[in-house]
């Protein structure tokens, strides 16, 4: 028997792979092509206090083996989503996790607050990368003081576990790991979008309407994995590894890189039944390999005496 | 209900100067689609281009279970597209989207369509054709040797209109359509084609009153709705008047009326 | 007649297309394949002091639309290069720009000097991606303090236009310009590569002896426009862009976004001709699109307004 | 000198299970490859995967201006070179690097391949025979079923070894060769296959003080000496007693004694 559970902060998952979030609506969309409850969990769109409409289109542009997004957090609020989706969600027999965002360090507490007392959430995942209001609109995640102080907003108002997803548009993304596990997070989440942009060469404009946009996909893969390299050798929580994960082998060089589990975002555009196909290609790999338990993989790739 | 085919190509030929017919194998598909809805085709087994490309239904065979669409060179992907020959494979995620509606008591429709949006048309066609319904059709062109709803459409009351005048009506195919309202009259409208054509349209039947559904175009990513990224402006009650949909899923074909015009 | 000459940072170029150092050798080993002539400018190889050996092999890993590379900076070090390449160099009719680094800002201020006194060069392309090894290998051009100092010691050994070389791995690229403007830079180049892993699942160890490499080609471009757009907005000197150039019109993004000259870098590997047929497809847009000087063209897409 | 040339695909065959061979026309590089040059192949039109494959010529027609490859599936390019058909085009950049030499006054050589390593040597091999050279050949494969030499050299004296013992020799084609080198006498040998066998040989060469040369294998960039990524370590008189050197313009082929083996 192989096993392919693994646990997350406390939350035991069936197998390491997640859904990414804002890639993966709020599951029911997928629900058509593939059972979630083959997924170890769900994370879902990043919700914010009050509705938010996001950004005009167009938001999506392609890009060599990527693509940028500029949603800009379009999400139904947090009210609505405690009142008609949440009790949807909870027929899928996976463990559910919750991402929150907001623009003031008090949004993010307030959104703690809301979730945890919203109940049947398993987790929060805290999307730092949200612009500080305040700061001028300087990203949370890109500061380190910053980040600890979401983070210890998030802890002191609620019981779940805490996560931290991180963005790599920073110098040293261990340094923040570091900063937001002193914080309280329970696990890192990496990688959110890197920032790019495509130009129109016709019309001479930027593509997307907001200008910049969030790359994602195979392209950022290896900048992904290194992060989770880095980030694996300087915290001890467990890490969710995610960018650019197509298939399972994709993903095994997340976990081998040092990640408990791994999320599939983009690949779900391309392909609705891609997490599942992750999961799949993560258990052909145990048995072809020999490896009775995915755990032995983790970290796996820094060798012993490193 | 959509499904993810690895479908079987039977024909791949180029139509018209930088215009190309793809007809393929999809039982799956053919079961359910609905005229207005799209298919979501992957252009080649690599990483690039990685998203798929959306291309509204010109047809189905029922019964050979065939799907048709009719597509253009724009860019990497439909170029890789001309590639592909019958024998091979094509992975599409279909039916999608929501199609067009017939409303109740609707007796005489105009259609109307810029350049290729006349492809998901033809599929309406046949449909309101089968129904008993007047159709006539309004079909702009840049210029003859195009695709043209004469070829497609042999046995329908076909208008065409030029951008440079070498085919039918010279001008826009919204001002054809204008100097007809007077003439005849039409329960209902269905149109498709580039986002100006459209806009037009959309001011032209605010004026006139009159009803119909138009289907939009945005870049895409998910084409089931879950990722957001294909937003368009439509009316709502809150106090900006307006919300984003999803072309993908809310639409491609909205009711006129319901579309914030950019 | 249509006009593809720029001005940079005082030298004349027929055309704004680079050779990105590191990738066009020395020179010679393209100019079997097209004229050099046809080039702006001729970027050559970085240069330390000392000669390097660089990294052992793999050095080298393909990943989704780009690469890895941890070449490690080898090469022969400062005196042969006068002694034995120089003056073959000198053959081509090109403006040639010397890429030059250092693990001390000494040794920085000994190349600047070096090369200056050497002749026949054009510009100076300060590589400040080098670790720092005084403060623990950190690279210089992470930290803005460091890569101010590398650029007045470079300033102050040298009467030559000095280019700075940015590197993207950094929370923001537009505050780096900024002081290695004020700090004597002429001219600034971005971006130097982007650090990445991949690991080979079979062998459960990072592809690269080195385990990190530095990300190039296409998959890093949205990375790279954007990181010209927001440095065009941020200073005044002249830019040099780079990151996945493969033709024209990837060349016209660049320049679109601010970019006053750009250069080739990875597509020298796939295709020993690229860096011609971007000169080409430029052209043929400034024709097509009946644009008289290529100049007209540069941060363009920034609008009006803006 | 070498060439960039969109080669016209002829053939493009399975020859044994994961195994292609693939000709093409590019009379730009039968003009003046040599044996033990390789082509750097672009596996597709888009940018993945984005760098070149080099592979090994195995041999050159020059009245047909053809050349010919040899090779096997490992992972994504070489997944793709096989759905090339012939009419289609491969774009080449060829031929590259620098082959084998025959030391004056070498009369019988050994050419000792393991696996695919075999393709360079047929060049090599026709390129010997004209030159009377007398030659033996040692070809070492996992199993029976694999491109073997007998095939390939069907009129040349050829040893089989096998890692299963299912095709001649048990075991490994470096022992079988140690074997024979009591029983007869080579000037020279000639190698190509995976490092860990090069390795062994290099290892028995020194011992027996052969002379030879040896083909390397790095993961490569440019392949035309320009950006460093290929080196393999040999000799130098400097302190460390070794420099790096670029497999794909110093090499592939080294003499063996000049190799500092991993
Ligand atoms: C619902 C719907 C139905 C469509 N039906 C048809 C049809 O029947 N026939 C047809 O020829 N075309 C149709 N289009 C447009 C077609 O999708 C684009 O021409 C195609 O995606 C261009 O891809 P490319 O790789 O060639 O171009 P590129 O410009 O290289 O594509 C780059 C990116 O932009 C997107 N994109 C570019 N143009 C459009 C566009 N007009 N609409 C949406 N996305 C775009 C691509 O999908 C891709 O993600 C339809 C679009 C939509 C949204
Ligand atoms: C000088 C030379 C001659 C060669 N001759 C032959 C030949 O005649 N027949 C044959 O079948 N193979 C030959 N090889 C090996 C061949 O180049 C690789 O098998 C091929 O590049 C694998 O590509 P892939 O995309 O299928 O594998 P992937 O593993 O997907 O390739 C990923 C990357 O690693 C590189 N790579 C993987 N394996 C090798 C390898 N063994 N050597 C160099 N690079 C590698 C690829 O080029 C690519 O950049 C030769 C290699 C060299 C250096
Ligand atoms: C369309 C889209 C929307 C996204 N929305 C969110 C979001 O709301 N919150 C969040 O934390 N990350 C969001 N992300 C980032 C992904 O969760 C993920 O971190 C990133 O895309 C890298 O993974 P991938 O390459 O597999 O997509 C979004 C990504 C995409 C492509
Ligand atoms: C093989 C290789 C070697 C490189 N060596 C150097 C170098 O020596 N000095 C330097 O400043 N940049 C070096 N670079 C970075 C390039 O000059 C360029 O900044 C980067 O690759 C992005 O451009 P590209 O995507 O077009 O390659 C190297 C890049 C590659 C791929
Ligand atoms: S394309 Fe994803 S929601 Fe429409
Ligand atoms: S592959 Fe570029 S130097 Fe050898």
């Amino acid at each position: 028997m192989i096993n392919t559970a693994v646990e997350l902060a406390g939350i035991k998952l069936k197998n390491p792979v997640l859904t990414a979030s804002g890639t993966f609506g709020y599951g029911h969309e997928y629900a058509k092509y593939f059972d979630l409850s083959r997924l170890g969990a769900l994370v879902v769109k990043t919700l914010t206090l009050e509705p938010r409409k996001g950004n005009p289109p167009p938001r999506i542009a392609e890009t060599p083996c990527g693509m940028l997004n500029a949603v800009g957090l379009e999400n139904p609020g947090a009210a609505y989503f405690v009142r008609e989706i949440l009790p949807d969600l909870k027929q899928y027999p996976v463990p559910l996790i919750v991402s929150i965002a907001g623009c003031s360090v008090d949004e993010y507490a307030t959104m703690a607050r809301l979730m945890t007392a919203a109940g049947s959430i398993d987790a929060l995942e805290v999307n730092i990368s949200c612009p500080n209001v305040k700061a001028g609109g300087i990203a949370f995640g890109t500061v380190p003081e910053m980040a600890a102080e979401v983070i210890r907003a998030v802890r002191l108002n609620t019981d779940l576990p805490v996560i931290a997803k991180l963005t790599p548009n920073v110098t040293d993304i261990a340094g923040i790991a570091v900063v937001v596990v002193e914080a309280g997070a329970d696990a890192v989440s990496l990688i959110n979008t890197v920032t790019g942009m495509v130009i129109d060469i016709e019309r001479r404009r930027p593509v997307l309407a907001n200008q910049v946009g969030g790359l994602s996909g195979p392209a950022v893969r290896p900048i992904a994995v290194r992060a989770v390299w880095q980030v694996y050798r300087a915290v001890k929580v467990p890490i969710i590894g995610m960018g650019g994960i197509m298939e399972g082998r994709d993903a095994l060089e997340f976990m081998l890189a040092g990640a408990q589990a791994v999320a599939v975002g983009t690949a779900n555009l391309v392909n609705p039944t891609a997490a599942d196909d992750v999961v799949r290609g993560i258990e052909e790999y145990l048995e072809s390999h020999g490896i009775s338990d995915v755990n032995e993989l983790v970290g796996a790739a820094h060798g012993k005496g490193e | 209900m959509s499904f993810i085919v690895d479908a079987e190509i039977t024909h791949n030929r180029k139509v018209a100067e930088g215009c190309y017919n793809l007809t393929f194998r999809a039982p799956e598909i053919t079961g359910s689609a609905q005229p207005g809805q799209f298919v979501h085709l992957r252009c080649g087994p690599t990483l690039d281009p990685l998203l798929r490309r959306p291309l509204g239904i010109q047809g189905v065979k029922r019964e050979q279970e065939l799907v048709q669409v009719l597509y253009q060179i724009v860019g990497k992907g439909t170029r890789l597209l001309t590639a592909f020959e019958p024998g091979g494979r094509v992975n599409v995620l279909g039916p999608l989207g929501r199609g067009f509606t017939l409303p109740a008591g609707a007796r005489r429709a105009a259609l109307i369509a810029g350049g290729l949006g006349i492809a998901p048309l033809c599929f309406l066609y046949e449909e309101l054709a089968e129904q008993g319904i007047a159709v006539e059709v309004f079909h702009g062109v840049r210029s003859a040797g195009q695709v043209s709803a004469h070829d497609l459409i042999p046995d329908g009351r076909v208008l065409m209109a030029s951008d440079d005048g070498s085919l039918g009506y010279h001008g826009s195919v919204v001002k054809m359509f204008e100097d007809h309202i007077g003439l005849e009259t039409f329960d209902f409208f269905f149109a498709t084609g580039p986002s100006p054509m459209l806009r037009a349209l959309g001011k032209l039947a605010e004026q006139h009153n009159l009803p119909g559904q138009v289907s939009l175009e945005e870049r895409m990513g998910c084409g089931i709705g879950a990722c957001l990224c294909c937003n368009c402006r439509t009316k709502d009650k809150d106090e900006d008047g307006w919300r984003y949909s999803r072309v993908c899923a809310d639409g491609p074909v909205f009711p006129v009326e319901e579309v914030v015009w950019p």
